[in-house]
């Protein structure tokens, strides 16, 4: 920090200011310093954010452990597990394009991150797709939640697969210690729990899109060089912050207790 | 304890009021030590070392470890002390006794219902022996309160869905208050009651029922809990229905622009069929208790609010049986307004 | 004076890595251990957002400034979870809902 | 002398004029400015209904207002001075201005963030204004659940989000601050250079960061459970309304700190100038405001010791919360030991300095008394806890805010105020303060519990001197906002250093320059150090 006034000076006779040097700095790195500092802050901020609802989820789940347990075996597994892969790969995608953005490839790191947008959107799709098979099931926490109805009670011929399977796995199923009205009652905390950590995930998802769509534009104007990309190192690290969200809310919403 | 008259302290009625009293006088004796004498040190340098002439700057002095060490080390030892104590104090406070008697406390919105185990309910009100562990296991039928007794120096919420329990032991028979201290509501600051500590023997015969020797106005007092009026009629005046003491002679404002001046009839009236008369300012949410009172109940439930204005008996019209319970507006009404 | 510029080939790697990863969380899912399925699941997570937070992010080439944000969220999240356990773990056994007993 | 001094013809003020170079600027000095406004008008309008609070408490009866209005107003007092007033008071107005000069910076790190959160702390301010006015909540502003999440009014979700929306200012105005003093000072101002009241507002921006998340998450939980029909704190729909209250103290004992760290460090400031002398034992003043800022997020539950959480957590959140006693204990004894062989002058910032040193410590010493797990029983929720918090926040934090200002105020205006008039202010705020608070500790060992609309006759007299002091008070908070503005024309020129000290922030001009220097300054001296000053001084007399 001493030498701080050195360094620009060394810089002043090398070459000219970088455009997007900011008057109050003195350095582009000493700019760039403070970006990820500023970036990693607000991550830290995050990660108490989601903490809260952990804290929540946690609390609930040592109470009521068999709602929990009944309530995410009626997840599927194969949409999770599918937007886990996308959401990994979308990582991969993200992490190419701040590389490319390093090495100064400017089509390349425009490519990568509509990519990373085309599998954020895939991911979001399947949430879609989840969200409406809970309409569907009553299993949305509020006046029209019916746990029961989804098991025992199939409204029309195509549940009657699921029906089965159903009572197949009930059949498996250790004893549970609830009674209907109780699982009613205790199946809902799952749900809102559930909609409230995925809907708040899938927000940030939306909301990284959303600075990514930006930022895209601004790589294709060719703002960008190996001296200053930033704002997509910034993107990246909220991205895999997203992603590393999703990589604890899998195994905690989708994978209670499978073995039965 | 008090000064010119004026409660300063509150009263000692059970056995842990001395404990926790004796824990808060080290406290505060701890406390104003160091409060007083950071006070005195700093007045003291502010005059001794007062800046003489323009110019002039302290001495400088960088620090001490050892003060350092000595200042954050006699606070630890004391803060310890007083951990430790308070925590011993508190444990006996949550440990109630095996042989406890028990007595149950609902919360809801805005009363507090007790129950014994022998039966009988009370509302805002606590008959408790002296002398006997007792044992208080609380419930809420609503949302969060907290039943607070200042002279046994002991408190616990009422959680919805929960049981919580608090104990003590009375040993001043009198009359003390009970708050609710958690706060639920408009009508906060009207949860509140009296419990009142009787010599075991008088506890034994309010047990027996009191009401059998009690006088017609006490039967009627207890009819006025039983039958809920309580819980509409605070004496604070903040219930949903206007506080009836002091009430009779007075002239009350009705809603529809009359009054009417409170005699055994309008009472009377005003129970049977209280949607006659609609008192400004409130709702007409009294229901009608038309043949739900028994006469003789009637009689005691209006002796009883009599006695809650013992300074107006000569205002009142003698009760007229039957026959007041029909309106009578010329004779009472007087316009105003 | 660009950022570490990883090479490609780690990056696959790390990616191959957290697939493998997923399955293995699924299918630890499905083994009975107990008690133990938390935990293996937790650890599991847990590493694969160390890789991500390790290459992904590029802390490892980070400024110690930087490493130390990170250890301190997740110094906080751990007192946030670990006394809410304090008062949690030791009421579980004691008081449950009574609707719920 | 007198007459040499001028205002300097090029400055922040006056560098650009019309209300769009106000409203767009990035100035963190402007900033800072509209911030003072902003939160000048929430302490009045708070003060407002403490003033209603106290109308009311005049009486046993409930005959002012009626029980619902008055919950309303306890709630608005709550609400408006602890989210809208005293959090963002000290850092944003004073922190803003003075932590660039301070360490030698032309700006802080992220200066359009900084003007966002202004604009984020202004949406949340209307909104919860708004919400308030237009029916209000009456929660308290605890918002403890199930009330808030299935009794009360539907207001109570536009009320949280305000608070939510301002909570995002708080998060980004420390997030500013940590990155500026680790990324922005001049050349040769090392850590343990840097200015105590920058070492405060370092601690303080750790706990805003940390901290305010969890209650945001929180707000979100209460929203989704009020407006969606969720099931997470209501009983009757299996929750524990006992989770809300972890969640909310766990940002709310740490947001006591977010408001009493700065004002500790403009005390440092204060103590140090007015007795012209290096702060005692600085490295462990220093390190105490981290330590309290970690500390204070694990004492939390102390606040819930009645409230259904096992013996087992109550006895450790007791034993922790002493912990948070020790650092401060490490203030107070260094802030007196400072004044040790000084040259003290007892100039309005130093009225308010010791007034400070007075109250704080007995709001904190009366916080141990809470900590006592058996005393709390007896005392939780009755005046008591109402004194205590007063005490500090008020007599606290207030203090060091007023002492702040004063000391600050020639540097930001370039003028001074009326010594006489400060002087006259500073001792009725001290006196009706005292006479306001100080019957509450009594009244509540009495028993008296708070949030009450009326209360036993027996308990009446003591109320009437809170409400007397509380006039007193108020007209002690009015004097300085006429004087003040009154020197904004008529006060002499301050010059850029009027009292004599030794922080970087007073080798500039007054009011400074945009650029708050005009070169970057090398710093090659230690902290208070008052050689070099004094010599200037003779200089100049
Ligand atoms: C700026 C605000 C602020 C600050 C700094 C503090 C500081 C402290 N507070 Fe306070 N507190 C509040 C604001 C604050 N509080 C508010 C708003 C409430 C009520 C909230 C509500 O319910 O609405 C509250 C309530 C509250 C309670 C809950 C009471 C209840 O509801 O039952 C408790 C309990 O432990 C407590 C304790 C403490 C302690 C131990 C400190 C410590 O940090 C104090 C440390 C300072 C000192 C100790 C003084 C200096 C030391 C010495 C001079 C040396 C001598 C020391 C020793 C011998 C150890 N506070
Ligand atoms: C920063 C925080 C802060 C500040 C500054 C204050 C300032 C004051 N507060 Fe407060 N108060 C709280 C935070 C604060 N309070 C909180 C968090 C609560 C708990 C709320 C809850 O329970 O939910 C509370 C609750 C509270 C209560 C308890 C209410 C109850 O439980 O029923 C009382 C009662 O006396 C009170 C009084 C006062 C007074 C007299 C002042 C005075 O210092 C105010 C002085 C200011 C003025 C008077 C206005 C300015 C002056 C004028 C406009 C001039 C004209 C006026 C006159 C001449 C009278 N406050
Ligand atoms: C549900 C609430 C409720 C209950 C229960 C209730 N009251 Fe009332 N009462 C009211 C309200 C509201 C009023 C004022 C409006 C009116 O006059 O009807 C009132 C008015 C009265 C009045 C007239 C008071 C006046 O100031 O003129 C009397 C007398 C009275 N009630 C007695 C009783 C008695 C005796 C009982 C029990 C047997 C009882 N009430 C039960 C709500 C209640
Ligand atoms: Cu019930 Cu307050
Ligand atoms: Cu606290």
């Amino acid at each position: 920090m001493s030498n701080v006034a050195a360094h620009a000076d060394d810089r002043g006779h090398a070459h000219a200011h970088h455009p997007a040097l900011q008057h109050h700095f003195d350095t582009m790195a000493q700019q760039k310093e403070a970006a990820v500092v500023g970036m990693w802050v607000f991550l830290l901020t995050e990660i108490l954010f989601f903490g809260g609802l952990f804290a929540a989820y946690m609390v609930y789940r040592i109470w009521y452990f068999d709602a929990f347990a009944e309530a995410s075996r009626s997840l599927s597994l194969f949409w999770g597990g599918l937007n886990t892969a996308v959401l990994i790969g979308s990582s991969l995608t993200m992490a190419m394009a701040v590389r490319c953005a390093q090495t100064n490839k400017r089509t390349a790191t425009v490519n990568w991150l509509i990519l990373t947008m085309i599998l954020g959107a895939v991911f979001l799709g399947v949430k879609v797709i989840e969200y409406a098979d809970k309409f569907e099931h009553h299993h949305v926490p509020g006046y029209n939640f019916q746990w029961a109805a989804a098991h025992e009670a199939p409204a029309a011929g195509e549940h009657a697969v699921a029906a089965s399977e159903g009572a197949a796995a009930a059949e498996g199923h250790r004893e549970l210690s609830l009674t209907p009205a109780q699982l009613q009652l205790t199946t809902q905390i799952y749900f809102s729990l559930y909609f409230t950590m995925t809907g708040l995930h899938a927000l940030h998802m939306i909301i990284g899109i959303g600075i990514m769509l930006v930022i895209t534009r601004m790589a294709y104007q060719g703002k960008f060089d190996q001296e200053y990309y930033t704002p997509v190192e910034m993107a990246g690290l909220y991205w895999h912050f997203v992603d590393i969200v999703w990589i604890f809310l899998f195994p905690l919403l989708y994978l209670v207790e499978r073995h039965v | 304890m008090k000064i010119f008259g004026i409660p300063i302290f509150p009263e000692q009625a059970s056995t842990f009021a001395a404990d926790v009293d004796a824990l808060y006088f080290f406290v505060l004796a701890t406390c104003a030590f160091f409060a007083i004498g950071v006070a005195v040190a700093v007045i003291y340098f502010g005059i001794r070392y007062h800046k003489k002439h323009d110019g002039e700057i302290g001495a400088r002095i960088e620090g001490s470890l050892p003060l350092e060490l000595l200042w954050s080390v006699i606070p630890t030892i004391i803060a310890m002390v007083m951990f430790g104590w308070g925590a011993s104090v508190f444990y006996h406070l949550r440990r109630p006794p095996a042989e406890a008697m028990h007595i149950y406390a609902v919360g809801k919105q805005w009363m507090w219902k007790f129950q014994h185990l022998e039966g009988q309910r009370e509302i805002n009100e606590l008959h408790i022996p002296a002398g006997r562990p007792i044992k208080v296991t609380i419930s809420s039928e609503d949302v969060l309160h907290s039943l607070f007794f200042p002279a046994f120096r002991t408190k616990m919420d009422a959680i919805p869905g929960r049981y919580t329990e608090l104990w003590f032991e009375a040993q001043t028979p009198g009359e003390y208050h009970i708050f609710c201290t958690e706060y639920c509501g408009t009508n906060h600051s009207g949860m509140i009651g009296t419990v009142k500590v009787l010599e075991p023997a008088q506890y034994q015969a309010w047990l027996q029922g009191g009401s059998m020797e009690g006088t017609l106005a006490q039967r009627g007092a207890k009819l006025f809990n039983d039958l809920a009026c309580s819980t509409c009629h605070l004496d604070t005046g903040q219930g949903r229905g206007p506080s009836l003491k002091d009430i009779l002679g007075k002239t009350v404002d009705l809603q529809d622009g009359s009054s009417a001046i409170v005699d055994e009839g309008y009472l009377r009236e005003s129970i049977l069929n209280s949607q006659a008369k609609i008192v400004k300012g409130f709702q007409p949410l009294m229901p009608t208790f038309q043949g739900l009172i028994s006469e003789e109940n009637l009689v005691a439930l209006i002796e009883h609010l009599k006695s809650l204005s013992p300074n107006a008996t000569t205002a009142a019209a003698p009760a007229t049986g039957a026959a007041a319970a029909t309106p009578q507006p010329a004779a009472a009404a007087v316009e105003k307004k | 004076m660009s950022g570490h510029v990883s090479p490609i080939s780690l990056y696959i790697t790390i990616f191959m890595a957290l697939m493998v990863l997923t399955v293995a969380t699924v299918g630890a899912a499905f083994v009975d251990l107990g008690q133990f399925n938390f935990l293996v699941a937790m650890i599991i997570a847990g590493f694969k957002a160390t890789l991500v937070i390790w290459y992904f992010m590029h802390v490892k080439y980070a400024s110690k400034l930087t490493k130390l944000t990170v250890a301190t969220g997740i110094f906080f999240l751990a007192i946030l979870l670990g006394l809410f356990l304090v008062d949690y773990g030791s009421k579980a056994f004691t008081q449950m809902p009574p609707f719920l007993s | 002398m007198l007459d040499q001094l001028k205002m300097p013809a090029r400055n922040y003020l006056n560098n650009g004029h019309g209300l769009a170079s106000w409203l767009l600027t990035k100035d963190h000095k402007r900033i800072a400015i509209m911030y003072l406004i902003s939160i000048s008008v929430m302490f009045f309008l708070g003060g407002l209904f403490a003033v209603g609070i106290r109308l009311e408490l005049a009486t046993p009866a409930g005959d002012f207002v009626q029980a619902g209005t008055y919950n309303k107003f306890f709630t608005a007092h709550g609400v408006i001075m602890v989210f809208f007033f005293l959090i963002p008071s000290i850092p944003a107005v004073l922190g803003n201005f003075l932590i660039p000069p301070m360490i030698g910076a032309k700006d802080l790190a992220f200066p359009r963030i900084n003007l966002i959160s202004l604009y984020i702390y202004w949406i949340g301010g209307v909104f919860t204004l708004y919400a308030m006015l237009s029916g209000g909540v009456d929660t308290g502003w605890t918002f403890y659940t199930p009330y808030s999440a299935t009794g009360s009014n539907s207001n109570v979700v536009p009320v949280a989000l305000g608070i939510f929306i301002a909570g995002f200012s708080s998060i980004l105005t420390g997030l500013n601050f940590i990155v500026t003093i680790h990324r922005m000072r001049a050349p040769g101002m090392t850590w343990f250079r840097l200015p105590l009241f920058v070492w405060a507002h370092y601690a303080t921006s750790l706990v805003q960061v940390l901290g305010t998340p969890v209650i945001a998450i929180t707000i979100v939980m209460l929203a989704v459970e009020r407006g969606l029909g969720f099931g997470i704190f209501d009983p009757s729909r299996g929750g524990d309304p006992v989770l809300f209250q972890h969640l909310f103290w766990f940002y709310s004992h740490p947001a006591v700190y977010i408001m009493i760290l700065p004002a500790l460090g403009v005390q440092s400031e204060l103590i140090s100038t007015f007795s012209r002398k290096t702060i005692f034992g600085y490295s462990f003043v220093a390190f105490s405001s981290v330590a309290i800022a970690v500390f204070g997020f694990i004492v939390w539950a102390h606040h819930m010791f009645v409230s259904g959480i096992s013996t087992y957590a109550a006895m450790v959140f007791s034993f922790l919360s002493f912990s948070v006693a020790i650092p401060s204990a490490l203030k107070v004894f260094n802030w007196a030991a400072t004044l040790y062989k000084g040259a003290i002058s007892f100039e309005t910032p130093m009225l308010y300095a010791y007034g400070f040193m007075g109250l704080f410590t007995i709001g904190g010493l009366t916080g141990l008394f809470l900590a006592t797990l058996g005393m709390d029983i007896h005392l939780h929720d009755t005046y008591f806890v109402v004194a205590h918090f007063h005490y500090i926040m008020v007599g606290g934090a207030i203090m060091g805010y007023l002492g702040g200002l004063h000391f600050w105020w020639p540097k930001i205006t370039g003028r001074m105020y009326s010594e006489f008039f400060s002087r006259i202010a500073a001792i009725l705020v001290f006196v009706g303060f005292n006479l306001t608070f100080f019957p509450q500790f009594v009244v509540g060992y009495l028993g008296m519990p708070r949030r009450y609309h009326s209360y036993p006759d027996e308990m009446q007299v003591l109320n009437v001197l809170s409400s007397a002091g509380a006039s007193v008070l108020g007209l002690g908070y009015l004097l300085p906002a006429i004087y003040l503005v009154w020197s904004l024309k008529k006060g002499e020129v301050a010059g850029p250093n009027p009292w004599g000290a030794s922080g970087l922030e007073w080798q500039t001009q007054s009011p400074p320059l945009t650029e708050n220097f005009v070169e970057v300054p090398i710093v090659d001296r230690e902290p208070y150090e008052y050689e070099h000053v004094a010599a200037k001084e003779k200089h100049l007399v």
